[in-house]
Order: C-alpha cells, then sequence, then structure tokens
C-alpha cells in the first residue's frame, strides 16, 4: 500500500485562523516573562534610591520601551482572556454536592481579576 | 493464502460482537475472529435510538412480554424460542450494565425502563436515545480487553464455504489492499445484519445490503419469512432517518392533514392526552403504518416533494423532557429538517426498518448447514413472526448472539480439524472470480450498477410495500428477472485494488438481487395478510394454510428457487385476535 | 438559488499519483442534501472510481469525516446549501495517512484504543444474578458527555499536535480513558494512569482546544484531557508528601 | 498503584505551569498597565519613590511578588518550551531547550529572590 503522508508546512499554524491564535497565545508567555524583567527592574530601581527610580520612570516613557509594553499589554490580555475561558475545562468545582456550570466558574474568574486588579491599584495609588 | 480460527464471526455489529464474546467466554482456548466490512463500531447497531427490551419491574412478567411478543408477531413467530428469549434477555441487558453500558437511570440508582409500541408494561432499557449507539460501544469496548478475539476490519466477505452440509469458512477481501484470502474455521457464525437497502426509502445505513442471507442461501441454507419486511410508521421524508417510537412512547402524537389524531379510527382505541400501552400511538408498527396508508387514500395526508407525509408532534412535552429523553431526536430534527420539536411538528412518513425474515436458525443459532450459525437481525430464529415489535431486536442480537456464540464454541471444540481439499480449491475458484469481477466491462457506456440498483429498490417499493397483491408482486418478479440479465451485463469504471467501493457496490447489489428476489418469491406464496404482509388480494389471515415460516431454498439447477412451509411451534398461546387499545 | 454547486474533490489514486490533485464536478444543489449526498451523487452518475466511507448518514456510526473547505466535518451532517454558491472543497481528513482520494487509515487510533482500556474494570466482578451496579442520574451525568464519542477522528485531524507527533495517544483515546476514569462503576483508574500520565499521553497536550471545537458530538476531548492533567498533578502531590499507607 | 515510578518531572512542571498562568492572568494586567503604559505616558501620576519603598518593605508583598515572578518564570518556560516544540518544530533539540527554558527560570527566580530581599 502507498499512503500518501501529506507533509505539514514549517509555519502550519498560518494555515487556520485558529491555528494562529493559538500560537499568539502561546507567545504570550515570552511577554509575560518580559514583563517579570521589567518589574525586577523596578524593584531594582526603587531599592536603588529616589534618583535609580525618577531614572527608571524617564527611561520607561521612552517610545520603544511604551511600545513594547503596549504589544506586551495586549498579549497578557490576550493570555488573561484565554486563560480564564479555558480553566474551567480543567476544573470542575462541586457546590453542595452540585456541579458547578463551567460559564459560572468563568464568572467567578473575571470577578476575582476585577477585584484583584482594584486591589493592587489602590495599593500602589493610594 | 489461508489463515485459521476455530471460530469465525461475520458481522461486528450488536450480535456479532456478543457472539465473539461469547465464544471466548465458553472456550478460552478456542481462536474466535470476526470479520467486518466496516469497523465494528461503525455497524448499523449504531443508530438503534429507542431501546431494548427485557423484564425488569416488579409489576411486569417473562409472561407478559412473551404474550405481547406472540400477539405482536400475529403468532407467526416460535413460541419456544420467545420463551427462550423473554427469559434471557433480563440478565443480557444486565450483562451490558456490568460492562458498563450507560443505561438511563431512575433517581435511586437502578435502571429505568420505557414503554414502547405493543408492549403492555414498561420495560424497555434505553439509554436516553441513543441506545443501539452505547450498546455498540460499550460491546466493541468489552471485546477490546479480549486479546484473543482477532478482527479483520474492513474485510468484505464474498463467499461461504461449504463442502458436504459443512461450513470450512470463508473467503474475504482486505479492502485496504484488494487482498482476497481464504479464511477457514472450524465454525462460521453469520452476523451481517438486515437488508433494508433493497428498498430505496429506508431507515438502514447504506451497510444493510442483506449480504449474510444471500451467503448463506447461496451456499445452501433456506431463508425464512422473507414476506415480512417492517416498515416503521415514522421516518423524516427526505433522508428516511428515524424518528424513533421512544418519541411516542414518552407522549408523541400522530396528526393528519387536520391536526386529527387518525389512528383512533383503526381500532387502535380512543385518544388520551397520556400515553396508554399497546393503544394509539403505542400500537404495533405494522398496524400504524398501515393506517398511514388509509390516510393517504382518503386525502387526509400532506403533500411534500418527498411524497406525502403525517405530522408527529411533540411540542406538548417540552424542552426539558426532550432534552432528557429524546435529545438525539431534536438533534436529528434540527439537523436534518431545520425543525426544532418543542415548537414545530416533525414531518414523517412510513419507512423500511427492519427485516422480520433471515437465515432459517433454530433457538441455538444453528442454520441446516453444519457448522454454520447465524444471529442478529440477519437470522430468523424465529421470535419476530410477521411484525417486531420495536425494541425486542437489540435484546435479540444479545440473547442470540450469545446462544450462537455458544453453540459455535462447542462444535468448534468437537469438530476441529482437516480443512478438506475440496474447500480450498473453493476458495481459489472464488479468488478467481473476484479478480475477473475487478477487471469486469472494462468498456466504455455499460450499464451503471447505480441504476440497477434504483430500479431494484423502485421494484420492490411498487410491489412489495406496505400493501401488496399478486400483481404488484408478479411484475417485481418480472422486473428483478429483468435487472438480473442487465446486472450480468453493467460495468464497474474502478479497476483499482485499493479501497475500491465501486466494486463492494457491485458486490453488494448482486447479494440484494438475490434477496430481494426471495423476499417477493415468498411474499407471492403466502396469500393470506398477516403482520406486516398485507395482501391486498387475500385480506384475511389464514391460519388454516399459513399458520407457517416460508422457507425459500435455492435451486441451482433448476435456476429457481423453492419455497417450503414449516409449522409454527406453539407452546401456550394459541392463535386469537390481535386487540390494541380495547 | 442556483440549481447546480461545484464539488472540488482530492484524487489520490495509489501508484499512480504521488500526491492528490483536485477534481471538479458538478452536482445538483438541493435542499436538505448533505456534502455526503453531493460525493454519492457523483459516485453513481458522474464518476464510479471516487472512494469514500459511509455508512449511516446520520451522524452516528462516524465513518464519513472529510475536510471541507479547510474544516473537519462529519459530511452526512453538513449541507450543500451551506456552501452555496460554491466551490465546495472536499479533502481527506487530515493528520491521517491517506490510502485513496478521501478514505484515509485510522489504524493508528485502533492501535491506540485498547491501549487505555476502555472498558470496566473491577477489583471484583458482582455476578449479574446479584442486579445491576447501582448509579445515579448524578453519577450518569458525570461521564455521560464522554462516552458520546462516536470516533469519527474529527478531534485528530484537528489537533496541531497529533500533526508533528503522531505518537500522542490523542483527544479521543484521552477522552474515552477519562469516561471509565469518571464511571462510578469503575476502578481500574491505575491500570490507566501509565499510558494516561506517559509523555505521549496527557502531557503531550498543549490545550490548543480545537479537538472540542471540531467535535460534532459536544464530547469536549480538551476538557477530559485537562481534568486528567489535574488529576495526576494532584496525585502526583500527594504522592510525594504523604507516606505509602496515607495515600 | 502497585508498582512504584519515580515521580516523573511531567507533572510537577504542569502544575507550576498553571499556576503562573493563573497567577499571571489575575496580576499581570494591571500592573504592566500602571507600571508600562499609564505612568509613562503620564495618564496618571506615578506613585512617589516613598510610597512604592513602603510598599515594597511590606513582607507580604515581597512573598507575594516573588510567588508572581517564579511562578511566571516557570510558565513562560514551560509554555516557551513547548512553542519551541511545536510551533517551529524543534523538539529533536529538546534538552538544549529544556536546559534553557527551565534553566532560565530557575535563574531568574533566585535573581528576583535575591532583589526582593535586598529591598
Ligand atoms: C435506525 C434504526 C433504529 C433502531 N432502533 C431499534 C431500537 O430502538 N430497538 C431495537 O431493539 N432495535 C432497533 N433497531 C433494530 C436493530 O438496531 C438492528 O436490528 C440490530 O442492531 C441489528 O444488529 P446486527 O448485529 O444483527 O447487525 P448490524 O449491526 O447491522 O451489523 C452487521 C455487521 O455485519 C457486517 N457485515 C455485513 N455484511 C458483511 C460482509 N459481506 N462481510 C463482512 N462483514 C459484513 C457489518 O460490517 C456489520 O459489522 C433499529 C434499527 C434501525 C435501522
Ligand atoms: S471526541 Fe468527538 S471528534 Fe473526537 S472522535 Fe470522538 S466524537 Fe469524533
Ligand atoms: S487539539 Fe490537541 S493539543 Fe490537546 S486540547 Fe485538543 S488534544
Ligand atoms: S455516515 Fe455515519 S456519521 Fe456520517
Amino acid at each position: 500500500m502507498s499512503l500518501y503522508h501529506r507533509p505539514i508546512p514549517i509555519f502550519w499554524w498560518l494555515e487556520r485562523r485558529s491555528y494562529l491564535v493559538f500560537v499568539l497565545r502561546e507567545l504570550s508567555s515570552v511577554f509575560i516573562a518580559w514583563f517579570v524583567v521589567y518589574l525586577l527592574l523596578l524593584i531594582n530601581a526603587v531599592s536603588g534610591g529616589s534618583a535609580e527610580y525618577e531614572r527608571f520612570l524617564d527611561r520607561s516613557g521612552h517610545w520603544w520601551v511604551v511600545a513594547i509594553n503596549v504589544i506586551a499589554l495586549l498579549f497578557v490580555l490576550l493570555h488573561s482572556v484565554t486563560w480564564f475561558g479555558l480553566a474551567p475545562k480543567a476544573i470542575v468545582a462541586r457546590l453542595r454536592g452540585r456541579r458547578v456550570p463551567p460559564r459560572q466558574i468563568a464568572v467567578a474568574h473575571y470577578a476575582a481579576w476585577l477585584v484583584l486588579s482594584a486591589v493592587i491599584a489602590w495599593v500602589i495609588l493610594r | 493464502m489461508s489463515a485459521f480460527h476455530d471460530v469465525l464471526v461475520i458481522g461486528g455489529g450488536g450480535a456479532g460482537l456478543r457472539a465473539a464474546i461469547a465464544v471466548a467466554e465458553t472456550n478460552p482456548r478456542l481462536r474466535v475472529a470476526i470479520v467486518s466490512k466496516v469497523y465494528p463500531m461503525r455497524s448499523h447497531t449504531v443508530s438503534a435510538e429507542g431501546g431494548a427490551a427485557g423484564v425488569a419491574a416488579a409489576d411486569d412478567s417473562l409472561d407478559e412480554h412473551a404474550y405481547d411478543t406472540v400477539s405482536g408477531s400475529d403468532w407467526l413467530c416460535d413460541q419456544d424460542a420467545v420463551e427462550a428469549f423473554v427469559a434471557e434477555a433480563p440478565r443480557e441487558l444486565l450483562r451490558l450494565e456490568h460492562w458498563g453500558c450507560p443505561w438511563s437511570r431512575q433517581p435511586d440508582g437502578h435502571t429505568a425502563v420505557r414503554a414502547f409500541g405493543g408492549m403492555k408494561k414498561k420495560r424497555t432499557w434505553f439509554a436516553a436515545d441513543r441506545t443501539g449507539f452505547h450498546m455498540l460501544h460499550t460491546l466493541f469496548q468489552t471485546v477490546l480487553s479480549f486479546p484473543e478475539v482477532v478482527r479483520y476490519d474492513e474485510w468484505y466477505v464474498t463467499k461461504l464455504l461449504v463442502d458436504n452440509g459443512r461450513t470450512y469458512g470463508v473467503v474475504a477481501i482486505e479492502l485496504a489492499t484488494g487482498r482476497t484470502e481464504t479464511i477457514t474455521a472450524s465454525a462460521v457464525i453469520v452476523c451481517t445484519g438486515g437488508c433494508g437497502r433493497v428498498y430505496p426509502f429506508t431507515t438502514n445505513a447504506n451497510i444493510k445490503t442483506g449480504d449474510g442471507m444471500a451467503l448463506a442461501y447461496r451456499a445452501g441454507a433456506p431463508l425464512k419469512d422473507m414476506e415480512f419486511v417492517q416498515y416503521h410508521p415514522t421516518g423524516l421524508p427526505f433522508t428516511g432517518i428515524l424518528i424513533t417510537e421512544a418519541a411516542r412512547a414518552e407522549g408523541g402524537w400522530l396528526l393528519n392533514k387536520d391536526g386529527y389524531r387518525y389512528l383512533q379510527d383503526y381500532d387502535l382505541g380512543i385518544p388520551e392526552p397520556t400515553p396508554v400501552m399497546r393503544s394509539m400511538e403505542l400500537g404495533p408498527r405494522d398496524r400504524l403504518s398501515q393506517a398511514f396508508v388509509h390516510e393517504f387514500d382518503k386525502g387526509r395526508t400532506i403533500d411534500t416533494p418527498y411524497g406525502p407525509i403525517v405530522h408527529l408532534d411533540l411540542r406538548h412535552l417540552g424542552a426539558e423532557l426532550i432534552d432528557a429523553k429524546l435529545p438525539f431526536v431534536r438533534e436529528l430534527c434540527s439537523q436534518y429538517q431545520n425543525i426544532d420539536p418543542v415548537t414545530e411538528l416533525v414531518p414523517v412518513r412510513p419507512v423500511v426498518h427492519y427485516m422480520m425474515g433471515g437465515i432459517h436458525t433454530d433457538i441455538h443459532g444453528a442454520t441446516p448447514i453444519q457448522g454454520l450459525y447465524a444471529a442478529g437481525e440477519v437470522a430468523c430464529v424465529s421470535i419476530n413472526g410477521a411484525n417486531r415489535l420495536g425494541s425486542n431486536s437489540l435484546p435479540e442480537c444479545l440473547v442470540f448472539g450469545t446462544r450462537a456464540g455458544r453453540a459455535a464454541a462447542v462444535f468448534a471444540g468437537q469438530y476441529g480439524g482437516a480443512i478438506p481439499p475440496a474447500i480450498l480449491a473453493q476458495g481459489r475458484d472464488e479468488e478467481d472470480r473476484l479478480e475477473r469481477e475487478l477487471t469486469r466491462h472494462a468498456e466504455e457506456g455499460r450499464e451503471r450498477i447505480a441504476d440497477i440498483r434504483t430500479e431494484m429498490q423502485t421494484a420492490m417499493e411498487n410491489g412489495a410495500g406496505i400493501y401488496r397483491d399478486g400483481d404488484s408482486l408478479a411484475k417485481a418478479a418480472d422486473e428483478l428477472q429483468e435487472l438480473r440479465l442487465r446486472f450480468a451485463d453493467a460495468a464497474i469504471d474502478d479497476h483499482s485494488r485499493t479501497f475500491n467501493t465501486e466494486l463492494v457496490a457491485l458486490l453488494e447489489l448482486s447479494f440484494m438481487l438475490d434477496v430481494a428476489e426471495s423476499i417477493i418469491t415468498c411474499a407471492l406464496q403466502r396469500e393470506e395478510s398477516r403482520g406486516a404482509h398485507q395482501r391486498t388480494d387475500f385480506p384475511a389471515r389464514d391460519d388454516e394454510r399459513y399458520l407457517a415460516h416460508s422457507l425459500v431454498h435455492r435451486e441451482p439447477d433448476r435456476h429457481g428457487r423453492r419455497v417450503q412451509y414449516l409449522p409454527v411451534t406453539i407452546t401456550r398461546w394459541p392463535p386469537g385476535e390481535r386487540v390494541y387499545g380495547r | 438559488m442556483a440549481d447546480q454547486i461545484t464539488l472540488e474533490v482530492a484524487r489520490y489514486r495509489p501508484g499512480l499519483d504521488t500526491e492528490p490533485v483536485m477534481q471538479s464536478y458538478q452536482v445538483p444543489l438541493r435542499e436538505h442534501w448533505a456534502i455526503l449526498d453531493g460525493l454519492t451523487y457523483i459516485k453513481d452518475h458522474l464518476d464510479g472510481t471516487l472512494s469514500f466511507r459511509w455508512s449511516c448518514r446520520m451522524g452516528i456510526c462516524g465513518s464519513c469525516g472529510m475536510t471541507v473547505n479547510g474544516d473537519p466535518q462529519l459530511t452526512c451532517a453538513t449541507f450543500l446549501t451551506d456552501y452555496a454558491p460554491g466551490p465546495v472543497r472536499v479533502e481527506p481528513l487530515r493528520n491521517f495517512p491517506v490510502v485513496r482520494d478521501l478514505v484515509v487509515d485510522i489504524g493508528d487510533f485502533m492501535e491506540k484504543l485498547p491501549t487505555v482500556k476502555p472498558w470496566i474494570i473491577r477489583d471484583v466482578d458482582s455476578p449479574v444474578e446479584e442486579g445491576e451496579y447501582l448509579q445515579t442520574p448524578e453519577e450518569l451525568d458525570e461521564y455521560k458527555q464522554f462516552s458520546m464519542c462516536i470516533n469519527c477522528m474529527l478531534c485528530y485531524s484537528a489537533c496541531p499536535v497529533y500533526a508533528l507527533d503522531p505518537s500522542f495517544v490523542g483527544p479521543a483515546a484521552i477522552a474515552l480513558a477519562q469516561r471509565y476514569n469518571l464511571d462510578s462503576r469503575d476502578e481500574g483508574a491505575a491500570d490507566r494512569d501509565d499510558v494516561l500520565t506517559s509523555p505521549e499521553g496527557i502531557w503531550a497536550c498543549t490545550f490548543v482546544g480545537e479537538c472540542s471545537a471540531a467535535c460534532p458530538k459536544d464530547v469536549d476531548p480538551a476538557a477530559a484531557i485537562q481534568r486528567y492533567k489535574l488529576t495526576a498533578a494532584t496525585q502526583a502531590v500527594k504522592n510525594l508528601l504523604l507516606p505509602r499507607g496515607a495515600r | 498503584m502497585t508498582t512504584r515510578r519515580p515521580p516523573a518531572p511531567e507533572p510537577f512542571l504542569w502544575l507550576l505551569f498553571s499556576a503562573g498562568g493563573m497567577i499571571a492572568a489575575l496580576f499581570v494586567p494591571v500592573l504592566l498597565f500602571l507600571f508600562g503604559v499609564a505612568f509613562p505616558l503620564d495618564w496618571l501620576t506615578a506613585p512617589s519613590h516613598a510610597h512604592l519603598l513602603a510598599v515594597l518593605q511590606n513582607p507580604i508583598t515581597r512573598l507575594v511578588l516573588f510567588g508572581l515572578c517564579a511562578l511566571a518564570l516557570f510558565h513562560w518556560a514551560h509554555r516557551f518550551r513547548y512553542t519551541l516544540y511545536d510551533g517551529l518544530q524543534l523538539k529533536r533539540f529538546s534538552v538544549p531547550i529544556i536546559l534553557f527554558c527551565y534553566g532560565g527560570a530557575v535563574i531568574g527566580s533566585i535573581i528576583s529572590a535575591y532583589l526582593l530581599l535586598r529591598v
């Protein structure tokens, strides 16, 4: 029998929109890593004293740093949205013996996200 | 080439899988194999929706199940077979439960049962409305736990090898490669299912082409009660997709063009808002399908591009019940008919559904050919007589699949051994014949097999439909005769060895022509009306002459057929009137 | 509505073609006609050499899966009118070797399926005479969804991980393993664990989720896999932290 | 389980990945928005050095931030590893990829611990 095996293109994820979204979702992790680096630079600057901190603020205003951060923010949002969308699939929560519908789990995630974001913003901006 | 197995099962549907397990359980040392033209989980058992009958409730009894079956069959079944059947069905259904079948449950955890047509008590076990699907997958997955069961998936059996009144195996084609092989065995169990595809409009899948009936018939085994073809009253008009009887058991109504529950006009009871057992919409299938024809004659059906229809009304059941008990009905209606049964009427018409007749077997599944067994829809034991009750067929596959498996295992254990040279020669001849079929009529412009098939189906519908008579049957017989001549001349375009589905279609058509002829022959000879066989020229049941099974034999020398009658076995229920709704 | 529609069908004739070629056919465009009706029309009236599998034509046997305009579909449950005015591209399911035309080789799945032991495993079988194993409707609901798999292979065809690494056990097989793991009558979860937690099992899945998007029966194999990841990970932590007896 | 296998790393890596994914999904958007976009573009006034220092000196903050950094890095490591395997079909280089990804996460976590302790 001579079977035909369809070759897989290197950029297979350009073939379907959903695959592209998947690869972008996976790439969001790079921007999360970038955020960690950025955060550590900030922490380093804060512990270096107020002059260091000011320098950090200046540098963070450079157009290209802002550009990176805007892109990173978009990816991070993609991460959050897809994460909250998928998490209910893995989690089976039970309330009084009844299985909580996946939709409600997703809603709970979004609510937690909102509250936490508000708390963090309050702590920082207080 | 030749492989050997102690027991070879042809068919991987409900009956075949159950039989294979029974062989393995009876004697684990036996080498058992399943040959199937499709992967087992694609077998048509997968389509069964409504449920499987077996006495379970405390207020029910085996005798009642037996009586419902006997009267439903218009007294044409063998009552010893029915008694064995009703006694073993519950155990088989429990067996399936232990193997993991997701039966629908009562709140306390016991399996649930529902009402079904022609049954006086609730005794139909169900897995929502995908019963056959769940049963088949449970059986298939359970078979996977028996590593000793060998499978030939997507192998097409073309011939039974018989020498001196005993079978020794088959010849089959491996579809993927086109390789033909002689597979020898001490015992063979035919479980190839029904033959709905000899008709144009059927609930049956593409694969239900009566292969096993023709295989056995050609090998010399008689076919029994072939004139009894069941029409199911509720199929979707274009596709013929079945809307299960469970829809009526849960409370659906049949309405004619005027929104009138017309069954009350046909001695089937008086309309009540909730379902009443053995009454109205829960009458037997033959009577309901016949009522449709009368409505049509009175001009009270609705014309559509796909023929006359009536309506199945489920709207009053509500979304919750429909989603819980009939989810597949809702899915099928929305997908294939673009309607939602929760708010709309479902158009339905009678559709060819099931073959009561089949290979003649005894109560152990044994055919007159030594070593050859049959079970499931392909066989006629008979528990279905002139009309099968809905939900009796799935348990029949289990009960008689098991019986045939056990009997075959015992036979194979006793009579193993040498394969006569004549068998191997037969095998080689068949392989040569298949080679010739593959290259048959390479020229252009020949007759197409699809055309012959379509004409055969039309001939059957016109000649041997819900109502038939001597003239219509004789005409169909002539047409079939002519189609047979044309078939000899038909061509196939495809001469490839790899997955040649056209070759399969050709072989199936040749099997179907045999089956069609046997149906017409038996129907012509039976000059009475009983169950699904309604002769307008002989409208009454005639127990004097025809309380008997027809057996049609092939007569190779006389280029024809011979019909013989075999008395019905009656144990406890003498023939009586079939009463529904009164 | 035009009364014809063009089907562009992938043809692959082993031995003759080195790769599939597309061939166009005109078929009637009628209400209620599925893609499959178009294909049988071709086979019956235009070209008997076209090969494809089908049987039940009611979306339950799982044999008619193909790639329609790039998406994995059951061709008996996908309708021509939804693709009007066409043309419609019909190709074999992706990610499987093509045997011929629209027929693919699913032998790989058939070999993997038994490895996850998709059958009831009990420490002690109780005899049938003692009646059924009790199971409440709620317990049934726990695994019901995963028992709806018709083995149509659309999920394998949609999963890029399977495309890249055919040794991946894959969505339907894992979902079926979960179907038994979650069945209150089953005690075989430990027996299935080895295969499921092997590198070719659940951990190979990166939760692309396309399997569930493609599944015509709402089985949601992606959920089955992620749930088992959680189960397996929790178990691993327990194994690490707790002494043997306490597990 | 009858025979005991040595614990495979995959479940633990997956747990770290999942925890990281969850914590990143919850915490990162707001932090990145504030420090990466809103303050630099002067949509909001950046907090004073003293305030931030005070916040950072709170042990709870430090603990949370350490968790965030370490888990987010493991989240990256795990996902990025599979992105390289699948997206670029580099599975044949799995050993260096694993070393790079998880190694990076470990080193990153050590650095973040150091920086947070130093505040
Ligand atoms: C739509 C529908 C709904 C139904 N609902 C119900 C119901 O609710 N309750 C009920 O009791 N009954 C029902 N029935 C009837 C019942 O499903 C069937 O009678 C029963 O499933 C037949 O099973 P089987 O094992 O005999 O054959 P099948 O399941 O048809 O299996 C036949 C097997 O034989 C193989 N085969 C055939 N020919 C060959 C060959 N030449 N070579 C190799 N292999 C071959 C096939 O591959 C297949 O594996 C229904 C039937 C239909 C059509
Ligand atoms: S999980 Fe869904 S898509 Fe996959 S084989 Fe089963 S039914 Fe088909
Ligand atoms: S698409 Fe594949 S990667 Fe996982 S979630 Fe589904 S199996
Ligand atoms: S033909 Fe059976 S699923 Fe399509």
